[in-house]
């Protein structure tokens, strides 16, 4: 499959998920320049962590009107998955393509190491095949993480089963304790109403490479492999 | 012309540095302190005179981009 | 716009002596104007100079097969670690700022430090730091704490680098003093190097980054002075504000620029700004530089010559181009939309000439003010104080009755406890290559294709992923009761760290920070700590490829210990050997290499060690003997132990001895608030000879501890006494407690008890 | 009672953050904009009537840890 990795003044995990996608999971992967008005004919888009313009005034709030994040909206319009990770999903919340914010971590501090997760449902692009009871161990790196949503629109993602991702502890609990920024619900990670576009703040690509101590984030790549290579054969067909 | 634009989180979204601030000030010795909300100051110097294309441009820029309708609350003022 | 008078007030002022003003005036032939006076000011600071230390520097070992750029000759020394690749390096000091304005100080010294390495053409790809506090229980040494380690967090996790290893002390001596050393490593392909000098006469002169302002104006100057209260106050001008989301623009634009072979040098504006890049890249080149100020962008309005020289704004880089390739240079400056400028050109006279508005404001011999700085040879003394230190003995110290007790209270304590306050907010694993992250003895970081600089849409291979292994350390307090000696440990302490973790040393970068080189005492422990540290580079091969002084670091109140940092740079041949220094399995052999405890020290290692700090409250005793031939086997040994695949774990012992080291390996981390827990029961009671509290909590030097299988625990004992080294079987892994056997009784405690001490020690110290 | 206290930039003092939201302004047409200084705001809602105490423990909140003298001006209202 054909990866589009935005880049943003300022990312700095887009080589990282280059690298993955491509020299772990063999897939072919592009950084794509802020200023590109088009994608390049991906198939999918990942939106990489880092800190697009410095994180001024909000985070993910001046990426949003890069030219390539047009480019970006019509594909997600047109069904086309998109993954935020990390500043990624902050950007595609503040774009409007998610629900909910992120706003300043509890501690008020920076937040770098392993977290568990726990997927809610396989029913998305991201989360084909992984099932609930297998918990992923991901580190976060991130100073604000704090998912935040109103009632409303928290009682609508629970209803559409739109939270792919909680933060658990060992024992796959969402308590108090395993919660690493203060996110209501202990949410790590939701989807857009149609499904293909998600977000969530830990960080897959640095969990994918044995090396590195956990393999665990390939999961969510590789179901996103599959369900494309799926919908190929499907359109194919 | 200048602008003053006040962004402040809503109240329902958690403000933890809100109540560090306030924790510190008891700390401090401060007395009666029923809240403290922690938000953002933009300033915004302005050429040219007019204040009804300004006012609107920046009540825009306000929405759309200087708050996060989400999560704050905005108010705009030009002098 | 007149300029103020030159007076001898102004000169002194200005940190000049009179003798060395004279020499300004031979220099010049003339009196010099006030930009000048500013210029040599700085140029002449220790910062820049180097007057007071050169020749102490001089006695480091900075040669070996492997150093591609040596120490002193450009911004980083750089090493080749095999198939056309190297490493640059080097390490920086930040104190004075961070004692003024703790967040941006600390901040801009990662900035600063950062840039020297991109500088070299280098992909800047991790970050170290080393710090040291007052008490954590004074709430303005928490305030410094907590400012300090947000401010390398904000520049370094921004910018996208990790920072992957550090250390922290705390002791009285730095209250008001705080030192904040920061390290940078970058990697490049050998025919990627740049370098800093102004070649091809003729060649356009580039400025490129945010606009010049009046922040940081002289602050290399105020970087060579006494801290007192008043000039914390005064002084606070000198501090700069970080934009690490402009460095990360500047070092991409300058790496992408690097690769088009447009550019014939390229420095950073680091201390001295403008002023010391113009005239050190024409001092390198042998040629001259001539620069019109008008063209500098600038921040403010009305900036005078002397204060866009002086300036020390963030994030500005000094770049000579080829002639005819200048469109190269705008092109990627405005793809990054960076600002830009050309400020100048290269000539032939030797001279760096600055003129604002075509008229002439500094006129000045390169060569002269960037290499030929007077140098001193300050008069050395020994202290008074170490009389008294080695009049310690031990018959003061009653034998521990609570040796438990005494290993809680040493797991708490700051300087012993786990340092994941300070790096779970640094992220330590951006780009993907954190092997071993925080928390072992040395942090181990891949290299791979997409380190180097250049894009990820080029597809560049390497023959094979290297590996480095990174420690640093710095004992003050062993360097104050004896520096000499001290200043060995400091070296054999990274050195060892490396060697648990399965790697060989490249190289080191050194940081002196010490008190005030005109106090014959003070200088004393810095020549002596300089021969102590020169000799163990050499005694366990890591030259010195570089680093950075920081003298007059006292405060109102004293000195503070003399504390020479090392950060040192390791390579571990294969993956398969890297070591991390926590227990693997249930029924492992636990094993001592060296000796339980010095018995040719009277003191048994106990002298300046943790436990007499802050169990006895005691900051005395000459400290243990490091023996570099001794030190240099036990690494070997270990190495080749490790190489045999026989090792499991392997942690070193240093403050608090023997019982923190097994402790320690108890603990590994998993995950949030999910550590594993592996413990131990320990056998001590053959070494019932030597005193419990020596024994147990005696920091005598070189030895590791290490785990293996049972079936190779004699294949271990057999190979280490084969090679000389000293070496016991004390235990099995196992259980969820650690259970230490002595001679007078056992100690035991639950793995989660003792974890929590030492895992939340500072988190509650900083409620 | 209740004190609002801006705390922005010194003017000597680089502002990126001022900088990077000036530029965004422009790129998303907002014209005549000469420069932008980008703050905090904090809102301490107070109970109790004594002004004059309320202002002295607030000044000196303000200078000792709301804003960073080094870097920072403050500007404390109390209405
Ligand atoms: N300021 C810091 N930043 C990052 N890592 C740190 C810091 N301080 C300590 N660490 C990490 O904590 C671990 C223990 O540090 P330390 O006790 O100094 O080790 P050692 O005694 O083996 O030199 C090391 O992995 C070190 O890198
Ligand atoms: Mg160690």
């Amino acid at each position: 499959m054909n990866f589009a990795v935005l880049q943003f003044p300022g990312s700095n995990c887009d080589q990282d998920c280059v690298q993955v996608l491509r020299n772990v999971l063999g897939q072919s992967a592009h950084l794509r320049w802020h200023k590109e008005k088009s994608l390049g004919g991906a198939d999918a888009v990942i939106v990489p962590g880092g800190f697009s313009y410095g994180d001024h005034l909000r985070t993910g709030a001046i990426a949003r009107f890069s030219p390539v994040m047009q480019a970006v909206r019509t594909f997600a319009a047109q069904g086309g998955p998109v993954l935020g990770i990390c500043n990624g999903f902050q950007i595609l919340c503040e774009a409007g393509l998610l629900p909910g914010a992120l706003v300043r971590n509890r501690s008020l501090q920076f937040r770098c190491e392993h977290v568990y997760l726990k997927t809610l449902t396989s029913d998305s692009p991201f989360t084909q095949g992984i099932s609930g009871d297998q918990l992923l161990r991901v580190p976060v790196a991130h100073g604000e993480g704090c998912y935040f949503a109103d009632a409303a629109t928290l009682a609508q993602l629970n209803t559409n089963r739109q939270i792919l991702w909680r933060y658990v502890n060992a024992r796959g609990e969402a308590d108090e304790h395993a919660n690493p920024n203060g996110s209501l619900e202990n949410i790590a990670g939701v989807c857009s109403e149609h499904r293909n576009v998600a977000g969530l703040m830990p960080h897959p690509e640095r969990a994918s490479e044995a090396i590195l101590g956990s393999t665990d984030g390939r999961h969510i790549f590789e179901s996103l492999i599959q369900w494309l290579t799926s919908r190929k054969a499907i359109q194919a067909a | 012309m200048k602008a003053k634009i006040i962004v402040t989180p809503k109240k329902a979204v958690v403000d933890p540095q809100g109540k560090t601030v306030q924790q510190a000030l008891e700390q401090m010795g401060c007395q009666g302190i029923a809240a403290v909300h922690v938000g953002k100051y933009l300033e915004v110097e302005l050429v040219g005179h007019d204040l009804p294309a300004a006012r609107q441009q920046l009540e825009e820029a306000c929405h759309r981009f200087l708050s996060n309708p989400v999560i704050e609350d905005y108010k705009l003022e030009i002098e | 716009m007149t300029e103020p008078v030159i007076t001898p007030e102004l000169i002194q002022k200005h940190g000049l002596t009179p003798d060395e003003y004279r020499q300004v005036k031979e220099i010049l032939g003339r009196e010099p104007s006030y930009t000048e006076l500013g210029i040599f000011s700085v140029m002449w600071s220790e910062h820049c100079s180097y007057k007071n230390t050169k020749p102490l520097l001089r006695t480091f070992p900075t040669k070996s097969s492997k150093i591609l750029v040596g120490a002193g000759e450009e911004n980083a020394g750089i090493i080749d670690i095999g198939d056309g690749l190297a490493i640059a390096f080097k390490v920086e000091s930040h104190n004075h700022p961070s004692a003024v304005e703790p967040f941006q100080g600390a901040a801009t010294g990662v900035g600063g430090i950062v840039r020297d390495i991109f500088t070299m053409g280098a992909r800047p790809i991790c970050a170290v730091n080393s710090l040291r506090f007052g008490e954590i229980t004074n709430p303005e040494v928490r305030r410094l704490f907590s400012g300090v380690v947000a401010g390398i967090a904000h520049y370094g996790n921004c910018f996208g680098i990790p920072t992957i290893a550090g250390e922290v002390y705390f002791d009285k001596s730095y209250e008001g003093n705080p030192l904040v050393n920061v390290f940078c490593l970058g990697v490049l392909r050998h025919d990627q190097i740049a370098r800093g000098a102004a070649k091809g006469i003729g060649n356009p002169v580039f400025y490129v980054g945010p606009a010049t302002g009046r922040d940081g104006l002289a602050g290399a100057a105020f970087a060579s002075q006494d801290l007192t209260d008043e000039s914390a106050e005064q002084q606070r001008g000198a501090v700069q504000v970080g934009d690490p989301f402009m460095e990360k623009l500047v070092c991409e634009a300058c790496l992408e620029l690097l690769a088009t072979d447009a550019v014939a040098g390229i420095q950073d504006m680091g201390a001295a700004g403008l002023t010391c890049s113009t005239c050190e890249t024409a001092a390198r080149a042998g040629t001259g530089i001539e620069i019109e100020l008008s063209q500098v962008p600038q921040r403010g309005p009305n900036m005078t010559p002397y204060e866009i020289m002086l300036s020390e704004s963030q994030e500005r880089m000094l770049i000579i181009v080829k002639q005819g390739r200048e469109a190269e240079v705008q092109r990627i400056f405005d793809k990054w939309d960076l600002p830009w400028a050309r400020i100048g050109t290269v000539t032939d006279t030797g001279r760096m000439v600055v003129r604002n508005h075509g008229q002439i404001v500094a006129d000045i011999p390169a060569k002269k003010i960037a290499d030929e700085s007077p140098v001193y040879q300050p008069e050395a003394r020994e202290p008074d104080y170490l009389k008294q230190v080695r009049a310690f003995n031990l018959s003061q110290v009653p034998v521990t009755r609570n040796p438990l007790g005494n290993l809680q209270t040493l797991l708490a304590w700051p300087t012993i406890a786990s340092k994941n306050w300070v790096y779970r907010q640094y992220d330590h694993m951006v780009r993907g290559n954190s092997v071993v992250c925080p928390g072992s003895d040395a942090a181990i970081l891949r290299i791979k294709a997409d380190c180097l600089p250049g894009s990820a849409n080029e597809t560049t291979t390497l023959k094979a992923d290297k590996f480095i292994a990174l420690s640093t350390d710095g004992n003050g307090v062993y360097v104050y009761l004896d520096p000499y000696e001290g200043g060995k440990i400091v070296v054999a302490e990274a050195a060892r760290n490396l060697a648990c973790s399965g790697a060989v040393p490249l190289g080191t970068t050194d940081n002196l920070n010490f008190g005030n080189p005109h106090n014959p005492e003070l200088f004393w422990q810095l020549r002596e700590s300089v021969r102590g540290l020169a000799e163990a580079c050499r005694a366990l091969d890591a030259p010195v490829t570089g680093g950075n002084c920081s003298l007059y670091n006292q405060n109102p109140s004293g000195p503070i210990d003399p504390t020479p940092t090392v950060v040192m740079v390791g390579q571990i041949e294969k993956p398969e050997h890297i070591t991390t220094q926590w227990f693997k399995n249930e029924g492992d052999e636990v094993i001592l290499l060296g000796e339980a405890a010095d018995v040719g020290d009277p003191l048994f290692g106990l002298g300046g060690s943790a436990y007499l700090q802050c169990v006895l409250g005691q900051k005395t005793g000459t400290p243990p003997r490091c023996n570099l031939a001794v030190e240099k086997r036990l690494h070997e040994t270990v190495l080749s132990l490790i190489r045999s695949g026989w090792v499991k774990s392997a942690h070193d012992c240093s403050e608090g001895g023997l019982a923190v080291t097994l402790t320690e390996s108890c603990f590994s981390q998993m995950a949030r608030e999910t550590p594993r827990y592996l413990g131990a029961q320990i056998d001590l009671t053959a070494f019932s000879s030597i005193r419990l509290d020596a024994l147990l909590f005696g920091e005598t030097q070189s030895r590791i501890v290490i785990s293996t299988t049972a079936a190779h625990a004699e294949q271990v004992m057999a190979a280490a006494r084969g090679q000389g080294v000293p070496v016991a079987r004390i235990g099995l892994v196992g259980g969820d407690s650690l259970r230490i056997a002595t001679g007078d009784g056992a100690l035991n405690c639950r793995v989660a008890d003792l974890h929590d001490l030492w895992w939340n020690a500072i988190a509650r110290a900083m409620k």
